[in-house]
């Protein structure tokens, strides 16, 4: 988990920020990490304190986790169209590190939120939630099995609407089901960013229309709208 | 205020093509963009005749201090650029360089024409690292080729030819020759050198497009070494390019012969490096010997 | 064992050509390197006919995630080579493959042929990236060229021949190609590609030779196309080289197509670097999809 | 000052080993640093220790300087001739960073040391010596002026032989001064290094019998060979 402070801009649930060490960003495994790394809003405080919960997944995720208090933090942003508003009714769908985009979104417009993990350690983010089921693959916490299972059940109470944030497989499977039973759903989506801002072109995704950018048209699309 | 091939520029440093969208940046970052542009002029993604959709993702790869991308030229096609972008970008506080590629010379030529009669646009850039169909090269690769491409595009516009020289050739600084000897106002390099990328699962090439380019820092003594090339060879002004980072690099790309510098990879870590890098430009005067 | 054009391998990895000096090397770490040498075959640095000093100093840059050398293939000749350290290298443990340069066909005619005569030589490589005095190009550069030297110093030997293709051209597939119907028994990339460092005081280019070659792993994924696209083009063993630090480099390399990896700048920062990536690629085992 | 153990081997006077540290090696100033660097030994001890001296110049040493106790070092050596053996009539002149193989010279052979640093901070290094005068630019400590001051005025008393490390300005006027006085003298130069060990040919010298390789048949040449 790491925090730092934005008094310019006030970001919205689902949006992002790139972020780098400004010190030996660079160096590490294959010389790398070189671009700065996309991190979505956890939460926000009045203050203007950012949280961000980051997984170690690669040479990015490491040097920002080596980072220490106090240490230069150098911040892009915020960016992307984030969540649109929802309500009590609408249902929150998390996975693994997607999680963290949700909790900001709860925290604002409220909605029960459904998360998996692979077990009980990765699992310690659900707590941030002040109403969460949890899921995870081992049975560690919570169900034992997909946070799709979850989501089936609630899907029985009609809900208004869904957002969802987590690996590829999940988002597929909350589409299809969001298809099925005819309830809109915004996906958050992950793809390789260069910039964050619209100038590459790097991480787009393929729409009903087109490829369109993540970083710019997204990183939340609806459902309906991806090819 | 600084002059190249008579257009006025407030500073030596401009933006690669298809390393900043001005119109993207003025959405993400307010309408102030226009006012404090980070550029001394502003160069478009190339456009072509038709509209392309570019490759299909994954695009990007990042590799030893660079970047690989394998991006596939997406763009509306000139008519889209003509009737929308053009009336959008002409807000902007700087001049306008529009980087066109074609696949044939009559694509080419009728990119220049179109953007010939536009007032807008102050200079054309002509992007010809784009494959021969026949040869399977680059079509700026072949020395006569390009003389001959430029000779026959000449002819048909008043407003500056920047020629964007391919990396991809046995011998830069005599596609540069045939460029000038062509007609070309000048040169921009380098362009990104041909790289590619295996999928961390073992699946093959990562990049949708199969290869892609490499930019940023690790290609940087390649393009410094291909201006100094290139500078010692023509008489036209050279727009230099590759792996800038900072002053101290721009310099040593206008030390080895180069009258503007270009910021591509850099723009995207730091949005107004055009800025920054201008202003520590600034404070540097080495003059050396050639 | 690996067979590699005939000649038995205890492994896939080798040094890149001027890169580990075994004789320097003894001297060094002692006679024990002669027992466990850490590369599968010891790659001699190019040898010319006549001796060469070499470029004066500076000879090196450390550039972005990468190295620039200028050193200019100092030797002593074949003469000297042949007399001096034919037998002292005959003592390592692994087959002695020899490179050597000649500016003229004539003059890679007369080394082969003397190379030939000497049984402790298990295979030639010919470094092709000498400039043609008569284009100012790489030797190597240009398929045809190098079709023809092939076909005349082919019939001069029946040690395997590789082609050390050179990286400045506008075409490395086309340039195998020309090898191999040449005769080449293989091809081996990349080279170092064209690259410059300015001096920090503002005097001009740093390396005492003007321009320098970039390698490291600045170039891998460079490499990693050009060794791609060649090994789709040829039919015959690729040696893959450029920027390999680790086991999963070299495997990338063999992925896209190479038959045996050799490594070069890392061998500096650890000169047992050919056999702790040989190891770490016995642990691997993509096998891709090409 | 940094330093670490080498149980293998027993560096002699003038030796030197190529350094780098295990994690972010790279990522500094330009990307780099990317090659070891060369360090000569400033003195050893009889468990193995080894004590080095580091000057910030660049990426490579600074990043060896951030080095705290207990982070891995990578090392390799020790490299090059060192310097022959000497006696207590011999003349150890030293400039800057250069002083750190006249230690361990001084340790084991003895010898009077004239030492030249910029200014009393720099000069610091000079207390480790047993037996040395000091000059500095400024005159801040010791003689106002250059070591070659101390150097000719040693001169007078016939030295047996002379040994000099430091800037290049410095070795070449101590080049001069023992051909004038026919007094032998061994310089230790420095030269850029890829590897260390004679694999590259990238730091060679000109010698009367053309370029050598510094790591290799130096660091320490005769000055009458230098060309
Ligand atoms: C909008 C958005 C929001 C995000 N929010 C968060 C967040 O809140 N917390 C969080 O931890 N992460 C988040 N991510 C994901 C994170 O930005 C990426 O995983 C990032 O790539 C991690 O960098 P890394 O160097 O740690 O790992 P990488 O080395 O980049 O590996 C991550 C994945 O990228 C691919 N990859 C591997 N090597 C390369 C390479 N050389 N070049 C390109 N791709 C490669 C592989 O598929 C690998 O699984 C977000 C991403 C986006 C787009
Ligand atoms: C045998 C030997 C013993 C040495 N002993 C010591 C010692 O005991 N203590 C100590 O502090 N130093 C010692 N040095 C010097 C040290 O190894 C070098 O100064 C080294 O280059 C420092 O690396 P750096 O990255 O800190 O500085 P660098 O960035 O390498 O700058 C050092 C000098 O190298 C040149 N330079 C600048 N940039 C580059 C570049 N990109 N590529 C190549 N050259 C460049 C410039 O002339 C600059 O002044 C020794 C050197 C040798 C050869
Ligand atoms: C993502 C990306 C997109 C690019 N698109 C174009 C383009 O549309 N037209 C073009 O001529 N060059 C294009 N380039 C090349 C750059 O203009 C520039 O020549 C190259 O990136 C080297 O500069 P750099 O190292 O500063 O990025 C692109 C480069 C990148 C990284
Ligand atoms: C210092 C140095 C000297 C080299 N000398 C030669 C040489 O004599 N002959 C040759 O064919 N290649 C030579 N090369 C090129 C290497 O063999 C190799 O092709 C290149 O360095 C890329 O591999 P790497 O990135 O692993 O170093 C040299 C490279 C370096 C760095
Ligand atoms: S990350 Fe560059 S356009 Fe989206
Ligand atoms: S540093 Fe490589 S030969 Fe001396």
């Amino acid at each position: 988990m790491l925090s730092t402070i934005d008094r310019l801009a006030r970001p919205r649930p689902g949006q992002f920020y790139m972020l780098a060490t400004a010190e030996r960003w660079g160096g590490g495994e294959g010389e790398r990490p070189f671009l700065a790394r996309a991190v979505s809003v956890m939460r926000t405080h009045e203050d203007g304190v950012i949280e961000f919960l980051l997984e170690d997944v690669g040479p990015g995720t490491k040097r920002l986790c080596e980072l220490e208090a106090g240490q230069e933090l150098t911040i892009l942003g915020p960016f992307g169209n984030g969540f649109s508003a929802s309500g009590s009714e609408t249902l929150l769908v998390g996975g693994g590190i997607g999680i963290a985009p949700l909790l900001e979104l709860q925290d604002t417009w409220g909605g029960l939120a459904l998360l998996g993990f692979r077990d009980a350690e990765h699992a310690e983010g659900a707590r941030l939630f002040t109403d969460a089921v949890v899921a995870t693959d081992d049975g560690s916490v919570g169900h034992r099995g997909l946070v799709t299972d979850l989501l089936d059940r609630e899907l029985e109470r009609a809900p208004t609407s869904i957002r969802a944030c987590g690996p590829p497989a999940l988002l597929h499977a909350v589409k299809d089901r969001a298809r099925r039973h005819g309830v809109p759903a915004e996906l958050a989506l992950e793809a390789p960013m260069a910039c964050g801002f619209g100038a590459c072109y790097g991480c787009v995704v393929a729409t009903v229309d087109g490829y369109k950018r993540v970083c710019l048209d997204g990183p939340v699309f609806e459902a309906a709208v991806l090819a | 205020m600084i002059e190249f091939c008579g257009i006025e520029l407030r500073h030596r440093v401009i933006n690669a093509s298809g390393c900043f969208d001005a119109l993207a940046a003025a959405r993400v970052f307010g309408e102030a963009l226009f006012e404090e542009f980070p550029f001394a002029a502003y160069v478009s993604k190339t456009i072509t005749l038709h509209a392309r959709e570019g490759n299909p993702p994954p695009r990007l790869w990042e590799s030893e201090a660079g970047l690989i991308n394998s991006i596939g030229l997406p763009n509306r096609g000139l008519g889209a650029y003509l009737e929308n972008d053009i009336p959008a970008l002409a807000r902007l506080p700087v001049p306008l360089f529009t980087n066109v590629m074609g696949s044939t010379a009559e694509e080419v030529g009728e990119l220049v024409e179109s953007l010939e009669e536009r007032p807008e646009v102050a200079a054309i850039e002509l992007n010809v690292s784009c494959p021969n169909v026949a040869t399977g090269l680059d079509i700026g690769a072949d020395p006569r080729g390009l003389e001959a491409l430029l000779a026959r595009v000449r002819a048909l516009t008043a407003k500056p030819l920047i020629v964007k020289l391919t990396p991809n050739t046995a011998d830069v600084a005599a596609c540069a020759a045939g460029a000038e000897a062509g007609g070309a106002d000048a040169v921009s390099l380098i362009n990104t050198l041909r790289a590619a990328a295996l999928a961390p699962d073992g699946s093959g090439l990562w990049l949708g497009g199969g290869s892609g380019g490499l930019s940023g820092p690790a290609i940087r003594t390649i393009a410094l070494a291909q201006v100094w090339r290139v500078a010692a060879r023509v008489a036209i002004p050279v727009i230099g390019m590759g792996g800038v980072c900072c002053g101290r690099d721009a310099r040593e790309l206008i030390d080895a012969g180069a009258a503007l510098v270009a910021i591509g990879t850099e723009s995207f870590r730091d949005p107004l490096a055009g800025a920054r890098i201008a202003r520590e430009l600034e404070g540097s005067f080495t003059q050396i010997a050639r």
